[in-house]
């Protein structure tokens, strides 16, 4: 279809168009609930299932990290909002400025999902042949990054799991699954999300957004405040099962 | 504005959206939700002709008890091949990504679907995932079912499982962004005058349809996604040996699953809702109500999934509430079929081939939907589940039902996709033999599940043999009866007699304007102010309407609502 | 089989005659349904056939009373077929308590089944009629399913977890059973022949007096039968040594002697356990004297033997192996 | 089409202020409250913050309170859709007699059933 300015040629006026596409973002979003919503019922079966297991394995995560990657991702849905009313009120640079501090947010949630991807591949707490949940309990020496207070501390809790449930090695692995299932799908949906940024970055720069066109940054807007939302329940589901002892 | 009988013989239009542009890239770059159903069309029927290839080396094999034609192996791969591409690759896009793709924004009136670049991405998309599934095809195939059961799929088979739900995965998303398309086409797209209760009910039947693509497909998604995990990373939800659950597995499977067999069924519904009041000129009996029903079956589609587990070990108490949804869901089906019966009655009645399919249509849906039943019904899946029953059951649905759907559309919209005519006699000759063909092919098949003969067998007893026979025999006449259509309708696109804007004639929007339509599909937006099926206020179309018998004249709004 | 062309098999279970009456009601009713509608197309096809090219319908909009009336009736009829279906269901997966037991194991591509008292069989079931069955089933693999179709009923054999299902035999005689979840390759032969007995020759069969001629099968029966088997297990792991190739070799003894294994050895060891006492083990075996004849002590005998080419587990060997994972 | 003529409705930088500071104190609590043993309610209150924080954003950062009825009806829609997955589904696990929520491993099937010689 021909495009005229802004209009595409498929619609009549920048109202009908705008419209359209904030409805296609919003049932677009509801595809992803459902999306997440299966891996959510498998989460909560095998919790149920394997409750201590599943308290285990959030307890080797670091609250800390987790913590402050949420802190990180609300902030960012801050900027993104106001990235929205800075188009919204046509303030060129502040448009701009915003988008890059929501993309600078989006990597620093990167940097610190790697820090703590790493250590999981390193302490074999990764699903698969090489799992193993008493790995660094065995090899205190290859788990130097773990002090030895805390350690102490791990050994206590596999100990006390493996006396509530003996196949704790195997159940873990499904806190496993369900850790990396949830929060790589959720990191994917940030990769393109921010791939997304980007586009909107360079848009922005080159002034295409004012009050009468913003639709675009609208848009991504509502996706990326969505992935916050996954975030806002995947922190607790995941890192605060469990954790008063 | 023509009408053919009256006036001189028709002539093609100077310009349309064939003649528009040329060239490979003219297609292949194409945002016209027209040229995009065609493209569609040439990929859907390959994948339709790859799953009949794989019916017919099943049927082959079964003639004989021990079947010398294919090893186990290979048989276990025909049939999930068969199963996979039929389901995933011919019938959920069939109806709605071709006759819908080309359809609703003409029957709303709008110059195309909400966002045509989206429309075509999810035709690669389409493509990448097609692909995926061919290379699995030729690189050890696929023998886990079309239902991809685990632990068997993801711990056992040596089969290339992974590729192909890859492939089953990406398709997926094709299917959500043509549902989200249509959605959202129709809601914000229609033409001044066309109300919610003025569109045509093929559009309904597409709305409701959607809503189950975009519900029901996500979830698939991420269950092969999670299957696709646990086979190749090791993940362990549905692994056993982790303490993960098998039947986990199967209840997101079938949560998409079930409702899918309502994208199947739904369009070809719609199709039916057409064909019905356009061969009878008379209006749709019960507009409201068929309308309703199609919402109905979407909704309650997704709550009915666990029938196709009642033996799994399921709870009791979740297989009698299950069970007794199953039931209601029925009750849209048997509205839908009463009101179309209703229709005719004091109608116009002509035997146009696309009629022909209607009856069809009517016939052995009527079977495959009342078989249903005895399969719903707790007590009686007992002994009928995972029995050739089941397996004749869905055949009357999706091939009786929707695939006689399909052709009757593409039948009766050839000469608007086309603007040229087929040829009748022989339409309606391959229209007879498909009837009888399938007939032979799968009414043997409800006796060898009463029998109790399981399905997926590549050997049998010899006391089923007999039924078997018959059953490869039709086989042979249905796909006769494939082949003829395919080619006179490609003869037919090039050489036949030029149709004119409204052949039949037709209510529809889509009928106002020119065959082959514009690229922009109507030189002004029309407004519309008839309700659907209304041949009584509509003197364009040249019919003799007896004087007092029509309705008083319906005067519509400026502009529609919303 | 009776007629060139069969439906129904033979009704052979307490459930058949429900079933079967449930499935032909829903017939009749469905097929009311079918033909009232066939019929009436028919009839409007050629009553309101066009008979001039422009000729139109007649302006009707649809009718409230008839909507209600075909919503209506078919719900009710349908609730009815539910309730009907329901009934047996629940019955089917409720068991009565006196039942009698047998564990079932499906593997690719094979059943396992094992009577109440440990005895064993292969791709066969042996039951007496008229009394309450309940299979318990488990899968060492993928998902399975067994299925007589003579009983009407089936049941998914899912790995990780038990599945029951029960019936009644109600007539003597041979009956297929089928695996009816798609399992892989060999799918369509994993299934084989249950056997429904009077009583008497069940019991008959069950003490293992008819059948069997091949000594080690015989033995290998025998092994479970009396319970040799939970001491000996074959790994190394249980109360007594395994016996996997013992049969002629030199065995240390508590005293410090070493004996052959021989057949009189293997005799006595069974006739009179504490004589010779394996070092490293307590003298708990209970004697068989009079329990056991001489032709059982004969087939325990060659089985034993054949446990010979058995791999020899080190004493005290770990866990038992894990049997699942890939074939 | 749509003859809803909504005039766009800006968001004050002071009300996006105000939530993330509220979304921010609600994360200090849930993890406050995490440390706190409520038993079984500890997943309640942990899930129940969770929606109170999603529906902030849902309504204010993504403008859905000012949106028209139409996207409210579609976000329902995708609730109501999640509930009928997570709760149909949930309602067969829950309501399973014969062995309650319990999945054997393998091996232990095998033991059970055949002795150690399966
Ligand atoms: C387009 C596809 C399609 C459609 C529309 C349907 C529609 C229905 N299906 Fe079917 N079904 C399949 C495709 C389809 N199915 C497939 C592919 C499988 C097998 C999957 C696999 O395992 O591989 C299957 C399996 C299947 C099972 C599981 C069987 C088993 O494995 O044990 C069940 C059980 O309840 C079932 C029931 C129904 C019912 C009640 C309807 C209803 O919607 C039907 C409603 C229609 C009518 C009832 C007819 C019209 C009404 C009248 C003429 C009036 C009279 C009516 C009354 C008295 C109520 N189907
Ligand atoms: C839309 C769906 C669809 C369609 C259209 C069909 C069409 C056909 N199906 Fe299929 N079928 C399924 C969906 C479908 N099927 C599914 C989902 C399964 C379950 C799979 C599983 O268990 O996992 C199944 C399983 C299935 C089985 C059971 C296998 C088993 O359980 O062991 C059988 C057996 O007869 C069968 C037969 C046929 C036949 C004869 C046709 C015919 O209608 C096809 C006719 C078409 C052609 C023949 C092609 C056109 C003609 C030519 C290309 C000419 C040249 C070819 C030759 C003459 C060789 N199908
Ligand atoms: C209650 C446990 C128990 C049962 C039941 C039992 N055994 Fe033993 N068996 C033992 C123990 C302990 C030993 C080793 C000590 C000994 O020699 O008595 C042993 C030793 C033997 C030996 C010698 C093994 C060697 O390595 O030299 C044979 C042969 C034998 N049993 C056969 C049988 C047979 C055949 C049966 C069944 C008919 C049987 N046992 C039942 C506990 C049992
Ligand atoms: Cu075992 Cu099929
Ligand atoms: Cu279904």
């Amino acid at each position: 279809m021909h495009r005229t300015g802004a209009l595409y040629g498929q619609f009549k006026t920048l109202e009908q168009q705008k419209d359209t596409a904030t409805l296609g973002m919003w049932i677009f979003l509801v595809t992803e609930v459902m999306f997440f919503g299966g891996i959510m019922l498998a989460y909560t079966i095998n919790r149920h299932t394997y409750f201590h297991a599943f308290a285990m394995g959030s307890n080797t995560l670091s609250l800390g990290l987790g913590g402050f990657n949420t802190v990180v991702l609300l902030a960012s849905s801050f900027t993104m909002a106001m990235a929205v009313w800075s188009a919204q009120t046509s303030k060129k640079g502040l448009i701009t400025l915003f988008l890059s501090l929501t993309i600078f947010l989006g990597f620093v949630f990167f940097g610190v999902k790697y820090v703590e991807y790493a250590q999981k591949f390193h302490h074999h707490l990764v699903p698969g042949k090489t799992f193993d949940i008493f790995y660094c309990v065995r090899n205190p020496a290859k788990c130097s990054d773990i002090d030895a207070a805390d350690m102490a501390k791990e050994k206590e809790e596999i100990e006390a799991a493996v006396q509530a449930d003996p196949d704790l090695n195997a159940h873990a692995q499904l806190y496993y699954s369900a850790y990396f299932g949830m929060t790589g799908l959720h990191a994917l949906h940030m990769v393109i999300g921010a791939g997304l940024l980007f586009w909107l970055l360079k848009e922005s720069v080159a002034g295409r957004f004012n009050a009468e066109w913003n639709n675009p940054v609208d848009i991504v807007g509502l996706y990326w405040h969505f992935v916050d939302i996954v975030w806002i329940y995947l922190f607790p589901l995941l890192y605060l099962i469990d954790r008063h002892k | 504005m023509r009408t053919e009988a009256t006036g001189p013989a028709p002539e093609m239009p100077e310009k349309h959206y064939l003649n528009a542009t040329y060239g490979i890239r003219s297609w292949l770059l194409t945002t016209d939700h027209k040229r995009i159903a065609l493209l569609y069309l040439a990929s859907v029927t390959f994948f339709f002709f790859i799953g009949g290839f794989f019916a017919m080396m099943i049927r082959l094999h079964l003639l004989t008890p021990n079947g010398y034609l294919l090893t186990p192996d290979l048989y276990n791969r025909m049939f999930t091949m068969h199963g996979v591409t039929m389901v995933f690759f011919f019938l959920i896009p069939s109806i709605p990504a071709i006759l819908g793709n080309f359809l609703i924004p003409l029957m709303v009136g709008a110059k195309d679907l909400a966002f045509p670049k989206i429309n075509l991405l999810s035709w690669y998309i389409y493509v990448v995932g097609g692909l995926f599934t061919l290379w699995s095809m030729v690189n050890g195939g696929l023998d886990t079912g079309w239902t991809f059961y685990t632990p068997f799929s993801t711990l056992y088979s040596n089969s290339a499982v992974a590729p192909a739900v890859v492939g089953v995965f990406i398709t997926g998303f094709s299917s959500i962004l043509t549902g989200l398309n249509f959605l959202v086409t129709v809601h914000t797209m229609r033409a001044p005058g066309m109300t919610w209760f003025r569109l045509p009910l093929f559009v309904w039947a597409h709305y409701a349809t959607s809503i189950v693509m975009i519900l029901g497909t996500p979830v698939i998604a991420i269950t092969l996604g999670l299957a696709a995990m646990e086979r190749v990373f090791g993940l362990g939800f549905f692994n056993p040996a982790m303490g993960g659950d098998p039947i986990l597995f199967q209840h997101l499977f079938w949560f998409y699953s079930h409702p899918a067999v309502y994208i199947m069924i739904l369009p070809a519904m719609g199709v039916i809702s057409e064909l019905i009041p356009t061969f009878a000129r008379k209006r749709l009996f019960g507009y409201h109500f068929v309308a309703a029903a199609s919402l109905a079956i979407a909704v309650i589609g997704f709550v009915v999934w666990t029938h196709h587990m009642f033996l799994t070990g399921q709870s009791t108490y979740a297989a009698v509430a299950f069970s007794f949804l199953t039931f209601i869901v029925a009750i849209p089906s048997a509205i839908k079929t009463f009101n179309w019966t209703a229709t005719l009655f004091g109608g116009s009645i002509s035997f146009d081939t696309p009629m022909l399919y209607a009856f069809g249509f009517l016939g052995l849906f009527m079977i495959g939907g009342l078989t249903g039943l005895f399969l719903g019904a707790l007590g009686v899946d007992i002994n009928i589940h995972d029995t050739y029953f089941v397996v004749a059951h869905f055949h009357y649905i999706m091939v009786g039902g929707a695939v006689m759907g399909y052709l009757g559309g593409l039948h009766f919209w050839w000469p608007k996709i086309t603007g040229r005519m087929y040829p009748e006699w022989l339409a309606r000759i391959a229209a007879f033999i498909l009837f009888i063909g399938f007939n032979f092919t799968f009414f043997p098949q409800f006796i060898l599940g009463i029998m109790g003969m399981p399905r997926r067998y590549h050997t049998y007893p010899p006391e089923f043999q007999i039924y078997n026979v018959m059953s490869t025999a039709g086989a042979s006449i249905l796909a006769i009866g494939y082949l003829l259509p395919m080619v006179y309708l490609t003869w037919a696109a090039f050489y036949g007699k030029v149709a004119g804007d409204n052949p039949w004639p037709a209510t529809g929007l889509e009928w106002k304007t020119q065959s082959p339509p514009l690229t922009e599909n109507f030189e002004v937006t029309p407004v519309v102010t008839w309700e659907a099926y209304d041949f009584h206020n509509r003197p364009d179309l040249g019919l003799d309407v007896p004087a007092g018998k029509g309705s008083p004249g319906v005067v519509a709004p400026a502009h529609g609502d919303d | 089989m009776q007629s060139p062309l069969p439906t129904f098999p033979e009704q052979a279970s307490n459930f058949a005659g429900n079933v079967d009456a449930l499935f032909s009601f829903i017939l009749m009713t469905t097929l009311f349904f079918a033909v009232l509608v066939t019929l009436l197309i028919i009839f409007a096809a050629f009553k309101f056939r066009r008979r001039s090219e422009k000729e139109v319908g007649d302006d009707v909009h649809g009718n409230n009373v008839l909507e209600v009336g075909w919503t209506l009736i078919p719900t009710i009829i349908a609730i009815g077929i539910f309730a009907w279906g329901a009934a047996i269901y629940v019955n089917y997966r409720i068991a009565p308590t006196d039942t009698l037991d047998i564990y079932v194991v499906g593997k690719q591509w094979m059943w396992k089944l094992q009577q109440p008292n440990g005895r064993k069989e292969i791709n066969e079931l042996h039951i007496p009629v008229g009394r309450n069955v309940k299979l318990i089933l488990g899968s060492e693999d993928v998902i399975h399913d067994f299925y007589v179709p003579a009983f009407r009923v089936k049941m998914d054999v899912v790995p990780g977890r038990y599945n029951t299902m029960w019936f009644r035999p109600v007539k003597t005689g041979k009956y297929h059973f089928f695996c009816s979840q798609y399992c892989g390759t060999n799918h369509a032969v994993m299934g084989g022949w249950v056997t429904v007995m009077e009583p008497a020759e069940y019991a008959a069969w069950l003490s293992g007096e008819s059948g069997d001629v091949n000594p080690v099968s015989a033995g290998e029966r025998l092994f479970t039968q009396f319970a040799c088997v939970t001491c000996h297990l074959s790994n190394g792991t249980g109360r007594a040594p395994s016996l996997n190739g013992v049969f002629g070799a030199n065995v240390l003894l508590a005293d410090g002697s070493t004996v052959v294994a021989d057949e009189a050895y293997i005799r006595e060891s069974i006739l009179q356990p504490n004589a010779k006492i394996v070092a490293g083990y307590q003298p708990v075996m209970p004697t068989f004297q009079g329990l056991v004849t001489e032709e059982q002590i004969g087939n325990l005998t060659a089985y034993i033997k054949s446990l010979q080419s058995q791999p020899v587990p080190a004493k005290g060997a770990g866990i038992a192996p894990s049997p699942a994972g890939k074939k | 089409m749509s003859e809803h003529e909504h005039t766009e409705h800006i968001v004050s930088p002071g009300m996006y202020l105000a939530i993330i500071t509220t979304l921010l104190i609600l994360t200090g609590l849930t993890v406050g409250a995490a440390f706190v043993n409520l038993g079984r309610f500890n997943i309640a209150v942990a899930l129940l913050i969770a929606t109170v924080k999603a529906t902030l954003v849902v309504l204010i950062f993504m403008h859905a309170k000012y949106a028209p009825e139409r996207t409210k009806l579609v976000i329902i829609a995708g609730i109501f859709w999640l509930a009928l997955l997570l709760f149909m589904t949930l309602s067969d696990y829950a309501s399973r007699v014969d062995y309650r929520g319990v999945r054997y491993p393998m091996t232990q099937i095998i033991s059970h059933t055949l002795g150690n010689r399966g």
